[in-house]
């Protein structure tokens, strides 16, 4: 019988390769981009504007308000679940550097249309639910998931100008719509009548309310430092360079910021906290019973929380969008009196998407790369982490940020001089452990690696 | 393709009778790119498909990654010796995962007891107990078979129409055991 | 010490319950009675200077031509680096062993392992039942006379020759096909190939 | 099941029964442990061993002498070298034949070889197991080299039947000396590339540092041999203590848990000793190929063997630790009885005594810590 045989695996050409990688930027880009568009049209003057100039009755204004909201909507919900459809390629590609593999390489050029394959498989799959399991919750568990994952959207920063709504609230409105999360996976552990689904669940409920302590708290020290909750006010307080972000200005907002981070992956079940489902030894943890479309929905909110959480310590400790050398007071005024924005404002919104996805995705390597590099703690460990370590420092941050802003008032040189002496220490850090891992590869290799192999 | 004549003999040629639209190939084309298997190894084969899964013949390449729990993955490997003490659990394994479900029997235990045809406690092939669509012979397979039966599911999967592998509405009374009776 | 010397005081300490040993063919053992071998046991782990701290093996034979299912114990001195081999023979209809489990945790396992195979009841075993066979197993399978059952709930143990199944096949396909077509010749199938029921197997 | 359980503790409402495997990612196999848990701490944990239980003992008493081999290879998949050479020396006891040495030299070289192999299976998913999925990826990318150089020798991947009755299968090829060396110098910077990679990972040795401690007692008490011994301070290797084969020739050490990270005996300990082990026989290995000695490498042995009656124990010293064969032969051509004393089987009996107050995951680090092999356990 003849099968028909994959050809034999050619290397893929250089510019492939970069067509790849530019779309896996490029297709939540063009999404941004859109949303772009749309956010400065959803001011009611603009839309008003925009109405009169097209002669339209403005008794229609609130329904082209709402039409627009919708669309606004659906491109935020549709850029999350591919942009962690990406993800999942993309982590897939890494964990084959790491691990001396190739990784997916045959659905479409780098595998790139592996996550698609995946999600068109999982929605065609059956949906099993299990037989004595609480069908209501066990069908609903997925959707409060997704829903926590959607909101977050809501007050993401993405740009200067890129920000569905920036509430008053907004640090606190990312804080508490995550916690949806917990609770459709607290519902999921229930209803699955399983017991291994039900650990997982107590392990996830357990662990992401302890890390919300740290996390919070660590959240008021850009906080107190930008004097707003405004996510895009806390952005406006800092500055493009390095030195002027707030990890670097102020010692306690260093430590605050690596527990933000360590709380944020605790709450994503990302390793090495993933014990709600932690693979080896729950089977799935609260996936366990879950299969087909609702698993994906579960698939989905788990790699696009990566993103989430990389986005919220950008926006409270990188700096967010903001560009070297040029201050978010000159784009504001490149906006123009017309009705829509000028063009170099459009330009200058564009780069500012460009800088904070940039950290985003820098943030997100680091995090898949510690998924394949470090174990998973157990869980009295995790505990332990928490309420030893993390929660005290975390209100020792606090503490000691209120001082140092007194401090600061009186003298405001000290967040300069700390933040070019921390920025600093962190570039050298940084080439001597880039040395090290250039000497630990020569020592196995004895060459330069090869990153050119697709 | 071969003509249908031929490929009556060969894998899903009944299915291949049947009317395959656009759509289900592109359907399959999605499904087979993303086969995640069962973490099932039961004996000797299964350190091979951890092998297979490693490095060298790295199946992640194809989009097969292991799931632990039965319910997300695709098809079942039964890697190794099949005991009766074991076989009651596998066809719950079976049962418990979704449709559309293929199972590769790895290594000659399970295809038909292999060389524990004398052993009083080993069930003789893993088609006494579920359905089989891939036969992978050796005592282990090699990497290299593995993947080659790998690829042969995939053939499976690409020349079916997508609905007739969902469950039916009501289960038959007794469905066949296995292939080869 | 040399397994003589042992031996010498297995027998100064129990009597005639410690047989002779045998001639050292290739290791020699010693048969002791069945009913003392608790005692013997405890006192070859904590005599100074024999201190038998290491049970290696507990294997039990069928030997059907003499009736009887021996039990060996094969034991070793981590510190003194010597070891002995005792049987205890018991009888084949009815075999009854005391347990050392009591002297040797690891004869907890191997001691379970030998009434899961051959049936011999370990007296003051705390935990005996079947350890590899399912709980519901019948017979026990490394008598000499087992005979096995036909598979198990339900699961024969038999199987076709596969090429049999496939020419049975062959030849109902050729009867259903219409005669007008050239009946083609079903290829011989891979090794891999399974093949397509009439029926779609799967439901 | 369940009512095992039920039998034996007085009331099960108040805990959580878990069937944890036979199907699991961490059960090494096919194991299956009732594990009663009081949330995440275990009241205990119950082993339920046989899921991989093929009879090979019968098999044994079924088939030849020589056609047991390919059986042994069985009983132990990821070390097989060391079944096959367990089961010919007991064989070769009862036949009272000498072994050439060259023979031996190639025995001990493929065992070494294959004790690295098996070692790295065993810290690889050790690691998995504790959740860092990437060093089983590298040991098994490690182990494929070492496979191509077994393959190379005898054929085969995993299932070696390489060692015979009265000998080795084949002499070593040529060229395969420099290729083994060269893998050598490769390997011994790999073995630190790995520990770099995970073995002080601080989160790494937290959780198997003072874990599921067992103490040089209970190890012996229970039967513990292998790297599990030696991990709770027992000094004792079948290779250095007991020779066999080519063994008294080599100059190696005998790696001793000393609570290297906590206390001695904890999962730490277990697994750090395979690591030290690996690299002596690296070194083993090494002196092998430098002293080879020229000459046959099979002994003259009858076409059909018939031992005369009697009983024989041969010990090994099994990537598992101490594997025994004990074998009768009634002066047929078949034996009478063959029984395989195994490093798993023992191992697994002492977990239900260790299990009560580790946490879940710890279970799943003690039973990594051990190294089972299903088929060891359930032969």
């Amino acid at each position: 019988m003849p099968v028909n045989y994959s050809p034999p695996p050619k290397s893929t050409p250089k510019v492939i390769v970069a067509v790849t990688l530019a779309a896996a930027a490029g297709i939540p880009f063009l999404f941004l981009g859109l949303v772009l568009l749309l956010t400065p049209v959803l001011k009611p003057a603009t839309i008003d504007g925009l109405l009169s100039n097209a002669g339209i009755d403005p008794s229609w204004r609130t329904p082209a308000y709402v039409a627009a909201l919708f669309v606004l909507a659906l491109l935020m919900m549709n850029y999350g679940a591919i942009f962690s459809g990406v993800i999942t390629w993309w982590e897939r590609r890494v964990a084959g550097r790491i691990q001396s593999r190739i990784g997916p390489n045959r659905a479409g050029f780098g595998g790139f249309f592996i996550f698609i394959a995946d999600a068109v498989k999982m929605l065609l799959k059956e949906d099993l639910v299990p037989a004595d399991a609480d069908a209501l919750l066990f069908r609903a568990a997925p959707y409060f998931v997704v829903t926590g994952f959607a909101l977050t959207f809501v007050v993401l920063p993405f740009g200067h100008s890129l920000v569905v709504t920036d509430l008053n609230v907004g640090v606190f409105y990312v804080t508490s719509v995550t916690a949806l999360v917990v609770v459709g996976i607290l519902i999921s552990g229930w209803a699955s009548n399983s017991k291994w689904a039900l650990f997982g669940g107590v392990r996830a409920a357990a662990q992401v309310i302890s890390y919300e302590i740290p996390a919070g708290v660590s959240i008021f020290v850009p906080i107190a430092m930008a004097g707003t909750l405004s996510m895009q006010g806390i952005i406006r307080a800092q500055g493009g360079l390095p030195w002027e972000w707030f990890v670097f200005r102020n010692p306690a907002a260093l430590i605050a910021f690596f527990v933000l981070f360590t709380s944020q992956l605790a709450e994503a079940n990302r390793t090495p906290f993933d014990l709600p489902e932690a693979e080896s030894e729950l089977v799935a943890g609260y996936l366990s019973e879950y299969s087909g479309f609702r698993f994906a929905l579960f698939f989905l909110v788990e790699w696009g929380n990566i993103w989430v959480l990389s986005a919220i310590v950008t926006t409270l400790f990188l700096g967010g969008w903001q560009i070297p050398f040029v201050s978010a007071e000159y784009i504001d005024g490149l906006r123009g009196a017309g009705v829509l924005p000028s063009l170099a404002w459009w330009g200058w919104n564009a780069v500012s998407m460009a800088v904070f996805t940039a950290k985003t995705i820098a943030l997100c390597n680091l995090v898949i790369w510690l998924r394949w590099t470090l174990p998973r703690v157990r869980v009295d460990q995790m505990m332990g982490l928490c309420w030893k370590y993390l929660v005290p420092a975390a209100f020792a941050c606090f503490v000691f940020t209120l001082f140092w802003e007194l401090a600061v008032s009186v003298a405001p040189r000290i967040e300069l001089v700390s933040g070019v002496g921390f920025t600093v220490i962190a570039v050298v850090l940084a080439v001597l452990f880039a040395r090290r891992v250039h000497q630990n590869i020569q020592a196995v290799q004895g060459e330069k690696i090869d990153l050119s192999n697709w | 393709m071969a003509s249908r004549d031929t490929m009556d003999a060969g894998i899903g040629g009944d299915i291949l009778m049947s009317h395959t639209s656009q759509l289900d190939s592109l359907i399959n084309l999605a499904r087979l790119n993303s086969l995640h298997y069962l973490l099932f190894g039961l004996a000797c084969c299964g350190i091979e498909l951890m092998q297979t899964g490693g490095p060298r013949a790295d199946l992640d390449r194809f989009g097969a990654v292991f799931r632990a729990s039965p319910r997300q993955s695709d098809f079942m490997i039964v890697a190794g010796t099949l005991t009766y003490k074991m076989a009651e659990r596998c066809k719950l394994l079976y049962d418990q995962m979704a449709e559309p479900k293929y199972v590769v029997s790895m290594g000659s235990c399970s295809n038909c007891g292999g060389l524990f045809q004398l052993a009083y406690s080993v069930c003789k092939g893993v088609d006494k107990i579920i359905p089989v669509d891939v036969y992978i012979p050796g005592c282990p397979p090699r990497p290299e078979a593995l993947t080659e039966g790998f690829l042969r599911l995939q053939e499976l999967v690409r020349r079916e129409r997508w609905k007739d592998k969902t469950r039916p509405r009501v289960q038959p009374a007794a469905a066949p055991a296995s292939r080869i009776a | 010490m040399k397994v003589n010397d042992i031996h010498e005081k297995l027998m100064a300490e129990f009597g005639d319950a410690v047989g002779p040993l045998t001639e050292p063919k290739i290791d020699p053992f010693a048969v002791v009675k069945g009913d003392r071998i608790v005692d013997i046991s405890r006192f070859l782990k904590t005599t100074l200077g024999i201190e038998l701290d290491h049970c290696n093996v507990i294997s039990g034979v069928d030997w059907p031509k003499r009736n009887v299912i021996e039990v060996v114990y094969h034991l070793f001195s981590y510190r003194h680096r010597h070891g002995i081999v005792l049987k205890v023979e018991a009888d084949r209809a009815k075999p009854v062993v005391p347990s050392v489990e009591g002297v040797w945790k690891t004869a907890n396992w191997m001691e379970r392992e030998c009434y899961d195979l051959l049936g011999v009841e370990f007296t003051g075993h705390p935990d005996l039942r079947r350890i590899l066979l399912p709980d519901d197993w019948e017979g026990y399978p490394l008598r000499k006379d087992y005979q096995e059952h036909g598979g198990y709930h339900g699961i024969s143990n038999e199987r076709e020759n596969p090429l049999v199944e496939l020419r049975r096949l062959d030849e109902k396909r050729k009867a259903e096909r219409p005669p007008a077509a050239p009946a083609p010749q079903a290829a011989p199938p891979a090794p891999s190939t399974p093949v397509a029921p009439a029926t779609p197997a799967k439901a | 099941m369940e009512r095992l359980i039920l039998r034996r503790v007085g009331k099960p409402e108040d805990e959580m029964l878990i069937n944890f495997g036979p199907q699991h990612p961490s059960t090494h196999g096919v194991l299956n442990f009732l594990v009663e848990t009081d949330g995440e701490v275990m009241k205990r944990a119950v082993p339920e061993i046989g899921y991989l239980h093929r009879a090979l003992e019968k098999i044994g008493e079924a088939v030849s002498y020589p056609g047991f081999m390919p059986y042994t290879d069985r009983i132990d998949y990821v070390a097989a070298m060391f079944a096959n050479e367990g089961y010919a020396i007991a064989v070769e006891k009862l036949l009272k034949l000498e072994v050439p040495p060259r023979a031996q030299w190639l025995r001990a070289i493929s065992c070494e070889l294959c004790r690295i192999a098996s070692h790295l299976v065993a810290v690889g998913a050790m690691a998995s197991d504790i959740g860092a999925s990437t060093p089983l990826v590298h040991a098994l990318r490690e182990r494929e080299t070492l496979n191509d150089l077994i393959e190379a020798l005898c054929g085969a991947r995993l299932t070696y039947n390489y060692h015979r009755i009265g000998g080795v299968a084949y002499d070593m090829p040529t060229g395969w000396r420099d290729r083994v060396l060269k893998y050598l110098d490769h390997f011994d910077t790999y073995i630190q590339e790995f520990d770099r990679l995970i073995s002080f990972n601080a989160i790494y040795v937290k959780r198997l540092a003072n874990v599921a401690v067992i103490s040089k007692a209970a190890a012996i008490d229970y039967g513990l041999v292998g790297p599990n011994l030696r991990g709770s301070g027992m000094d004792w290797d079948v290779r250095r203590d007991a020779p066999y084969g080519a063994y008294p020739s080599f100059n190696f050490e005998v790696p001793v848990g000393r609570g290297f990270q906590g206390t001695i005996g904890d999962a730490y300990d277990r697994y750090f000793v395979r690591m030290l082990e690996m690299a002596q026989s690296s070194r083993i290995t090494r002196q092998a190929l430098e002293t080879m000695p020229e000459g046959e490498t099979m002994a003259k042995v009858p076409r059909k063997i018939k031992p005369e009656a009697g009983e024989a124990l041969s010990r090994v010293e099994s990537a598992r630790g101490e594997m025994a064969y004990y074998v009768i032969s009634d002066g047929t051509d078949k034996a009478y009885r063959v029984r395989a004393r195994t490093g798993s089987f023992t191992a697994m009996s002492i977990i239900e005594d260790i299990s009560p107050g580790l946490m879940v995951a710890d279970l799943i680090a003690l039973i990594a810590s051990f190294d089972v092999v299903a088929p060891e356990i359930d032969r």
